[in-house]
């Protein structure tokens, strides 16, 4: 279609190509999702599929890596720390002007980071956790934030900060145009302006976001595509048909059950993300018989994670033995994962005191994740695993929002659930999920252990990364023996797109910034 | 002449006596739709009572190795993704199907006419508090309602049952209240209150025994409704939990296969349909024999 | 007799209608003539047959289950039963027009007057709008009808029931048909509202010497418009004959029966003297004499054939063994030895 | 003197008409307005009238099936207007009432055995023997049988069910039977098997009858007196061979001229009347029948007359007579507008 | 005639009234936290407790209800709580997708559903009417997200013949004017757009359009039946009219009133109950966006979600009160 010129296709794909057509012959890739954004004003919200076009149209001032969570250059083209780690000088790209025309200096940068900081809670959540509150809060991180001059900006923490860069590389803090949000602050989730590759055109709601090429980006040549129309399309089963139809060029979502289908159309090409997430079963360490350590060890043998992964992956996931996903440099690949064992967790069964095994409440996620394509299946498969060990397991499931209010408050036996990285720090995952501070957020097995706290705060301040690295193996170490989970795998999301597609490269993050992305 | 016949009144036969029940039942087998219905739904049932014992295999049991097998002699319906047999699954599920029907529309009925009754016997301000909060409740789009609910009771399947015998209640309510209302007119009503009897013993042995050919032309036609609603509900999730062999949480098990499997989409969709076109059916039979009037 | 023209002729006429409960012989075998300009009663008692013989004249007996299976009605000639749809329908309203006993629902509720009374115009005469509302205007006047005009544009609900008799007259009589089937026209309404009505039909039966049929099952109706009766017993004629002889010197022990059963306002009697037993349902007797198991006269006989229709007198008719091969005469002495 | 078994006065029934969203009452129909009549021991009172002029309302108000707007009616001495509802519950078995439609008045999902227990029950009779047998006997009273008691409404003729109406009402032993159109609904071979069948009851049990009909001739043969209504009013009430010999309100006249008769020899001078039977939720004011009276008057059309007796037993409601009441006032018929 | 109308219009207050209150109570039953939906599963309790306060959710119950009356009074909707836009704003394009779509369904459904039955019930007991009143049966019998997949397996899978999610050609998309795509592609005179929306609606408005069909084309044959056999019928007969015209001139008129209200009610039942449809067919329909809402715990947007399809519901139903006066003379309104 708008894809390709090869013009004589089959019948099918006529239907694309003349609609294409008829809008000029531009390049225009519909991207088919699962849901729609909530608002395009990133630094507001927290979905996904909201930061998937905000990507787009704003830029952080340190990017990611293409497909990793590295720091490169992005609206600062090179940054410099000082040794005790409290202040960060950042050189920022010259000429770059927002979609309204206006320019892209150091005043805006602090202008974008004063709106944040002067915010509450609910207008900006993420500069919240990622800073430790806002203007006069005590666990405010960032003390000041100045502009040098045009085009410098200096960061004044009030106490090292290990992750700050990658933070200030989260989509969230994409530089907005300061005319546009002081202008209409409420209003700027509707009308983004940023700097990045593509301009917002129109948006509606529950159906497409449509944006298009910024001519005046900066970066030479760059986006290829005219236009970019991200379509929710809630059913995966649907999306994919989209895609085999031409109706969209690109779908994530994809049922690792489809991938057969993808490999054997030539029509289409398979994309998986890189992992940066891990999928688990918590055992909420309150709740007996889960206060044991036997029992949660037990468990942790008698669940098959390779069969679960085969069947309801398809194999684009890796087994889980850490609460972090391998491509953190933190990861602690020297811990032997538990083995699938049923014997086993029958021995420590007994040995916990249920030689008859007992009966429990298995809680599955009512919604695909990223995590874990199909909760309930794996529940399934689990609740199958635990009835070779003797242990009666009900599956319950709940609404998402009911269940993750419940799964806080304690009240499941059993729950699967996940995370998603954020800016590829450990501490975003085992500070997050398995300290005791995190308990009643995210912390919802209740676990609390002293030795891991004291290792996760020293970890957070600490700005060696290698001395970092050793504090959180220890800390692995600690949760492995400890098993307030059962970890069970990094997923692979996968995507799809039509074959002449290129230049398309998956985010750990989700956040995919398609300027490199053409039809060929 | 001399063989004259005379009779005062003329001696018939001495037949069979049949009551409006027997004749009811005469006049729905005469209708072969209605039988078709009938033999569809006791099908279902048998199924659903003898399920375990035909069923070919556990409905249960995973199997890896056969996962979305299609089709064959030794799997009719084909397996699902977790190696099942779709065929047992199907044949099991009748039980839930049948369940939630059935059971919902007791409910519903017995909530409903109370209401109905309380409404058109004694009228005023009672009819009018009951038939507006009627009124309010088909306002709602019935499937939003039944959401609604079971989001705030949690999905399971008993929760389910209960929504949806929670968003009938005003149909029969309706039907109830109009009957009571209408049969309230009748003469043999004004003969009862002619010869004295009470009121409340004509609210029972008149007034609810004419009402309750509508109600179960009613209710049959509305089992098949609750059961469309219950798979509705599965089919979002709402419903029969994980590993129940619901029909409706089947279909949308196998929304991910339809493509490759599609196999696990056709059987249970035929099943719920079958199913519910038996009760129809059967609805539209014991209409046509127990109250000619009522068609709407 | 036949010096008079004969504009209706039925012969054998049989209609059943094929019900679940098995076949209805509604009915049996009528045969009566028509004569241009007189006004021909049927009197019997309800389901004996009368409204579906004359639909049957009509062809518009509801098919299905109902069908005619035997016989011939001959129109000018021509066999109604014999004529296809299309020819049927230049019949009905053009040449036999037909009204019926329920005022209330036999007018469309939803379209005006007006429309209703232009109707058999427009599809049996080359006539404009304007010509057939005029002819219509004009109609409504002759029936009687105050504010003609102004009724045109009502509707039927407007109308009391009284009105809306009238309004069936005048558009079964819009095409000036040769035949006009009543079927009870007046047993809806009161006695007053009757007593205006059927004025109103003797005076256009005259005035437009067009052929009633009357169907009613009230004797006092008959006797005070018919010229000539047929009595009707489960779906046979039992006696034909003029009024007068009908009434005053019945030759069949219904008819019989049926004038000693009514009361007569003139005078108080005693006693009534009704006939015994019930109404049968048409098909539920097979053998012999329909009125044989109510008949204080019956006989063997009776109860094994059926009579035919005998000729007692002149133009009088009557379906009864005791008037086989005799004059009327005959009949005191069966009396006097019953 | 005997005194009267049933005693009405100024009966009055007005059914709000209600309208709009909120119910109010826009207007009334005056189903009955300010009835009075008598009924004698063992007599039977006729009541004609053509269709809506309240005789069926004025039968369920004397049986307070529906309660009077107005009005007062004695019943063996006791005022049933005023008396609580369950004591009028007991009274009832002492009145009856036969209806109409054979075909409505039976609960269609009873036996005929149930539908006649049912009084015996209700007052009181406890053995079920005792009432198997009562229906027994009063299934062969009214000519059917006694296995006949097994058996369900729909089984039965119209003539045989409106026999079974009438047992129903002999149940309880009543006195006085109020009979809403009997036979109305029935064939005419039918209606005159169970016009001798209430004769003869009434005979044997000594019943008193309200017989309600619109047929003329029906109410002529069974009447010992007859009431004529026009539009909730009585206009002529008489002996029935009084009234029907001498019918003195213009309305019973052209009633009776109207009566077909089934004589084709018969005779007479024929009164039609024009126009339709007002409604009676807007009758005419003054006299009801000035709009279709060939005689009326001026004064007609503001003054309601008011029933009065001419002869002994024959009263009329009409302004050509003189009334006791009435002044001097003009007597010369002004026929303006007749025929 | 206007009177009634507005009559009407006040006897529609109670009954909302009592339906806000019901969704109010129902929907605050529901267990889960708006303000730790809309922050995410990753969010601080500190964020949530302000959010919540911000939000007014800290009020008692009676307090938050009288507000959202207020609101809805000054034709104030609320705010949607995830995406703080004004639902009055937000709410239209959805409603706008769900009546195009239903409206389709619904004009398929009479013209087919009515026909059906009238000519079954002219030709009763033929072979078409076995045959109709069958499919009927099967209609009505249809679980329609079965329906549902089944057309997009056959129609997008196997045949590859039509689009199965969404509204538009999103690569040529219709510029919004109305929010109803066949108006807005018609006025913009942009048919090749026309073309490709209504291909888009064609499956989705199938699977809507199945129940309402057969239930019409039910509805129909048994109101014609009974009306078939009315005296006026044999009147119009006996005229010598054709039998064509006095099918589809008198019977029908007088047939078509029991199936008006049929109509109305189905529609109704479109409008809100079409959330397996649109989900199915990736419709952004408002049945899904309260669906959604109920998940993300939006009350504002639930409340008046389901007010503004209740609306709708109680409207046609007026809508369809007041074409029966039109049909019907002796229906008077006063
Ligand atoms: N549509 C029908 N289906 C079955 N049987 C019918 C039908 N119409 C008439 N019949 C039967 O035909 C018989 C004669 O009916 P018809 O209507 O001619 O009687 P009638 O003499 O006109 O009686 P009435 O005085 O009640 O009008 C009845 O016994 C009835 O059972
Ligand atoms: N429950 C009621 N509500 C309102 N109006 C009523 C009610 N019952 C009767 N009416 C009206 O009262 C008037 C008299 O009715 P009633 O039934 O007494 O007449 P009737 O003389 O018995 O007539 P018919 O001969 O038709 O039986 C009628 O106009 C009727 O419409
Ligand atoms: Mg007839
Ligand atoms: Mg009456
Ligand atoms: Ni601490």
């Amino acid at each position: 279609a708008c894809s390709s010129g090869n013009g004589n296709g089959s019948e099918g794909e006529t239907e694309g190509e003349n609609a294409g057509e008829s809008s000029g012959g531009s390049k225009t890739l519909v991207f088919g999702r699962g849901g729609d954004s909530v608002s395009l004003d990133p630094s507001r919200v927290t979905d996904g599929e909201s930061m998937k076009v905000a990507a787009n149209i704003f830029e952080t001032l340190i990017n990611f890596g293409e497909q990793d969570t590295t720091l490169q250059p992005g609206l600062a083209k090179e940054w410099e720390a000082s040794e005790d780690g409290l202040t960060y000088t950042l050189q920022l790209e010259e000429g770059v002007k927002f979609h309204d025309g206006t320019d892209f200096n150091a005043e805006a940068v602090v202008k974008n980071f004063e709106r944040w900081a002067n915010g509450d809670a609910d207008t900006f959540p993420y500069y919240q956790s990622m800073f430790g509150g806002f203007k006069g809060d005590e666990g405010h991180v960032i003390e000041s934030v100045t502009a040098d001059s045009d085009y410098t900006v200096v960061f004044q923490l009030k106490r090292p900060q290990a992750p700050f860069l990658k933070n200030l590389a989260m989509t969230m803090f994409g530089i907005g145009s300061p005319e546009a949000f002081e202008a209409d602050s409420d209003g700027f989730g509707e009308n983004p302006v940023g700097t990045g590759p593509f301009k917002f055109v129109e948006w509606k709601r529950n159906d497409s976001i449509t944006i298009e090429k910024n001519e005046e980006y900066w970066k030479e040549g760059l986006p290829k595509l005219d236009r970019v129309v991200f379509r929710s399309i809630p059913d995966n089963g649907a999306r994919l048909n989209a895609l085999i139809t031409g109706d969209i060029d690109l779908a994530d979502g994809i049922n690792p059950s489809d991938q057969a289908t993808i490999g054997d159309d030539e029509n289409l090409q398979l994309f998986e993300r890189p992992s940066l997430n891990i999928g688990y079963l918590g055992l909420t360490v309150t709740r007996e018989p889960f206060g044991d350590k036997l029992v949660r060890q037990a468990f942790n043998h008698a669940i098959d994670k390779q069969a679960i992964i085969d069947a309801f992956f398809e194999g684009a996931a890796e087994p889980a033995k850490n609460p972090i996903p391998p491509s953190i440099p933190a990861y602690n690949d020297s811990i032997e994962g538990y083995e699938y064992d049923p014997e086993k967790a029958k021995e420590l069964l007994a040995e916990a005191g249920y030689p008859d095994g007992f009966e429990m409440e298995l809680w599955a996620m009512p919604v695909p994740r990223p995590y874990m394509p199909d909760g309930a299946k794996v529940a399934e498969v689990i609740q199958k695993n635990l009835a070779d060990i003797g242990v009666i397991a009900e599956i319950v499931s709940y609404e998402w929002a009911t269940y993750l209010e419940k799964a806080s408050k304690g009240e499941a036996d059993a729950f699967l659930l996940g995370w998603t990285g954020d800016n590829g720090d450990a501490d975003n995952f085992i500070y997050a999920l398995l300290d005791g501070d995190n308990i009643g957020s995210n912390n919802y097995t209740y676990y609390d252990n002293a030795e891991l706290h004291e290792i996760l705060i020293q970890a957070q301040t600490e700005v060696d990364e290698d001395t970092r690295n050793e504090l959180y193996a220890k800390a692995q170490e600690i949760i492995h023996d400890d098993a307030p989970w059962v970890p069970l795998a990094h997923s692979t999301p996968l995507l799809a797109g039509s074959a002449d597609i290129t230049g398309f490269k998956a985010h750990p993050t989700g956040s995919d910034i398609l300027s490199n992305v053409d039809f060929n | 002449m001399s063989e004259t016949v005379t009779q005062q009144i003329p001696r018939e036969p001495e037949e069979k006596v049949a009551g409006p029940w027997r004749e009811a039942w005469t006049g729905f087998r005469k209708s072969k739709a209605a039988l078709f219905g009938a033999v569809i739904v006791l099908m279902f049932v048998l199924l659903a009572f003898a399920g375990p014992l035909i069923a070919p295999e556990g409905i249960n049991e995973q199997d890896m190795s056969k996962r979305l097998m299609a089709p064959s002699a030794e799997h009719w319906f084909g397996t699902d993704d977790f190696g099942r047999d779709i065929l047992s699954r199907v044949i099991h599920g009748a039980r839930i199907s049948l369940w939630v029907g059935f059971f919902s529309v007791i409910g519903s009925v017995i909530v409903g006419s109370l209401l109905g009754i309380i409404a058109g016997y004694y009228g005023r301000w009672v009819d009018t508090i009951i038939s507006r909060l009627f009124d309010i409740m088909l306002a709602f789009p019935s499937i939003l309602l039944a959401i609604a609910i079971v989001s705030v009771l949690g999905p399971s399947l008993q929760n389910a049952l209960i929504a949806i015998a929670v968003i009938n209640v005003p149909n029969f309510g309706r039907l109830i209240r109009s009957r009571v209302l209408s049969i309230k007119q009748d003469e043999y009503i004004m003969a009862a209150k002619g010869i004295g009897m009470k009121d409340t013993r004509i609210l029972f042995s008149h007034i609810l025994p004419n009402s309750m050919a509508p109600v179960i032309v009613q209710g049959t036609l509305a089992v098949a409704t609750a059961i469309l609603e219950a798979a509705a509900l599965g089919f979002l999730g709402l419903g029969a939990q994980a590993p129940a062999p619901e029909w409706g949480k089947m279909l949308s098990d196998a929304r991910n296969y339809l493509r490759d499997a599609p196999w696990t989409m056709i059987f249970p969709g035929l099943a719920i349909m079958l199913t519910v076109l038996g009760f129809n059916l059967m609805g539209d039979g014991l209409r046509d024999a127990l109250d000619p009037k009522m068609k709407s | 007799m036949d010096s008079r023209q004969k504009v209706l002729g039925v012969s054998g006429l049989r209609t059943s209608f094929f019900t679940d409960g098995g076949v209805v012989p509604a009915v049996d075998g009528v045969d009566f003539d028509l004569y241009r300009g007189e006004v021909l009663g049927i009197v019997g008692e309800s389901g004996c047959g009368k409204s579906v013989t004359s639909l049957s004249v009509m062809g518009l007996v509801p098919n299905p289950p109902g069908k005619v299976t035997g016989g011939e009605i001959l129109y000018g000639g021509t066999d109604l039963l014999k004529l296809n749809e299309r020819k049927m329908r230049k019949v009905r309203g053009n040449e036999i027009a037909m009204i019926f006993q329920e005022p209330m629902t036999s007018l469309n509720p939803l379209f005006t007057i007006g429309d209703q009374m232009v109707e058999p115009l427009r599809i049996h005469r080359k006539i404009s709008k304007k010509a057939a509302r005029g002819k219509a205007i004009d109609m409504l006047r002759l029936v009687g009808l105050p504010r003609a005009e102004e009724i045109m544009n009502e509707y039927p609900h407007q109308l009391s029931g009284g009105m809306r008799q009238r309004v069936m007259i005048a558009m079964a009589l819009i095409c000036e048909p040769k035949v006009l089937i009543a079927d009870e026209p007046t047993t809806a309404l009161d006695v007053t509202i009757q007593a205006q009505i059927l004025k109103l039909m003797k005076d256009l039966n005259e005035r437009l010497d067009t052929a009633v049929l009357l169907i009613t099952h009230d004797l006092g109706v008959v006797a005070e418009t018919c010229s000539r009766v047929i009595v009707m017993y489960a779906g046979k004629v039992v006696e034909e004959g003029p009024v007068r002889e009908i009434f005053r010197n019945p030759q069949h022990p219904y008819t019989e029966g049926l004038l000693k059963s009514v009361p007569d306002m003139r005078f108080k009697q005693e006693r009534l003297d009704p006939i015994p037993g019930n109404v049968p349902r048409p098909g539920s007797i097979k053998t012999g004499c329909r009125f044989a198991a109510r008949c204080p006269y019956a006989f063997g006989r009776c109860l094994e054939d059926d009579p035919d229709l005998y000729e007692t007198g002149d133009g009088h008719r009557a379906r009864c063994f005791l008037r086989e091969g005799k004059e009327a005469g005959a009949y005191e002495g069966a009396l006097a030895e019953g | 003197m005997k005194e009267p078994l049933l005693k009405v006065e100024g009966l009055k029934k007005h059914f709000p008409v209600r309208k709009g969203a909120l119910g109010r009452v826009k207007g009334h129909v005056k189903a009955v307005d300010g009835v009075s009549f008598s009924v004698m021991p063992g007599e039977t009172l006729g009541i004609v009238g053509e269709s809506g002029c309240g005789k069926s309302t004025t039968g369920r108000l004397l049986m307070r099936l529906l309660e009077p707007t107005e009005g007062k009616v004695v019943f063996d001495g006791k005022e049933l207007t005023a008396i609580g509802s369950e004591e009028m519950r007991k009274t009832r078995r002492d009145i009856q009432m036969v209806f109409q439609d054979p075909y409505a008045s039976l609960n269609p999902r009873h036996t005929i055995g149930k539908i006649l227990e049912e009084p015996l029950l209700v007052h009181g009779v406890k053995d079920p023997k005792e009432r198997k047998r009562k229906v027994r006997e009063f299934l062969e009273i009214v000519g059917l049988s006694g296995y006949h008691a097994t058996r369900y409404p729909h089984q039965f003729s119209g003539g045989q069910r409106q026999r079974i109406g009438i047992a129903r009402a002999l149940m309880t032993n009543p006195k006085l039977i109020i009979a809403d159109e009997p036979v109305s609904a029935l064939d005419v071979s039918i209606q005159s098997q169970v016009l001798n069948l209430m004769q003869d009851l009434q005979r044997e049990f000594g019943l008193t009858y309200i017989f309600i009909s619109h047929d003329l001739s029906v109410v002529r043969h069974i009447s010992d007196r007859v009431a004529v209504m026009y539009l909730g009013r009585i206009v002529e009430i008489a002996e029935s061979d009084q009234l029907y010999e001498k019918p003195l309100h213009p309305y019973t006249q052209a009633l009776l001229s109207a009566v077909p008769v089934p004589d084709p020899g018969f005779v007479r001078e024929q009164i039609v009347l024009e126009g339709d039977i007002p409604s009676p939720a807007d009758p005419p004011p003054g006299c009801p029948f000035h709009s279709r009276c060939p005689f009326r008057m001026e004064v007609c059309k503001s003054k309601v007359p008011a029933l009065s007796e001419q002869e002994t037993g024959h009263s009329v409601a009409c302004h050509l007579y003189p009334e006791e009441a009435r002044g001097n006032d003009n007597k010369t018929l002004v026929t303006e507008g007749s025929l | 005639m206007l009177q009634y109308i507005g009559k009407r219009l006040l006897q529609l207050i109670p009954v909302l009234l009592g339906m806000t209150f019901i969704v109010f109570m129902i929907i605050r039953a529901i267990p889960g936290n708006p303000a730790q939906v809309i922050l995410g599963q990753q969010a601080s309790p500190e964020a949530v407790a302000s959010l919540e306060a911000k939000l007014g959710l800290d009020q008692p119950w009676y307090t938050q209800y009288f507000e959202f009356l207020a609101g809805i009074l000054t034709g104030d909707l609320g705010e949607s709580l995830r995406t703080r836009a004004p639902v009055a704003q937000e709410i239209w394009p959805y409603l706008a997708a769900t009546i195009e779509l239903a409206v389709f369904a619904m004009i398929i459904a009479i013209i087919i559903g009515v026909n059906a039955g009238i000519i079954s019930a002219w030709f009763q007991n033929s072979w078409f009417d076995y045959a109709a009143m069958v499919v009927a049966l099967i209609g009505v019998s249809m679980p329609i997200f079965w329906l549902g997949l089944m057309e997009q397996w056959i129609f997008g899978i196997e045949l590859n013949m039509l689009p199965t999610t969404g509204r538009e050609e999103v690569r040529n998309p219709v510029n919004a004017i109305t929010g109803l795509y066949v108006i807005d592609t018609i006025i913009q005179g942009r048919f090749d757009q026309l073309g490709e929306v209504i291909r888009h609606l064609i499956l989705p408005g199938i699977a809507l359009a199945t129940i309402p069909m057969a239930i019409i084309a039910r509805m129909t044959r048994s109101s014609m039946l009974e009306v078939m056999r009315s005296d006026f019928v044999r009147t119009a007969r006996s005229k010598g009219q054709r039998m064509s015209l006095v099918v589809y001139k008198h019977a029908l008129k007088n047939a078509i009133i029991p199936v008006l209200t049929v109509i109305g009610l189905q529609m109704g039942i479109l409008l809100g109950g079409a959330i397996l449809t649109e989900t199915i067919f990736g419709w952004p329909g408002i049945g899904r966006y309260i669906y959604d809402a109920i998940g993300f715990r939006d009350y504002p947007v639930i409340q008046s979600g389901i007010l503004v399809v209740a609306f709708f519901f109680v409207m046609i139903n007026l809508l369809v009160d007041i074409l029966y006066s039109v049909v019907d003379p002796r229906i008077k309104y006063d």
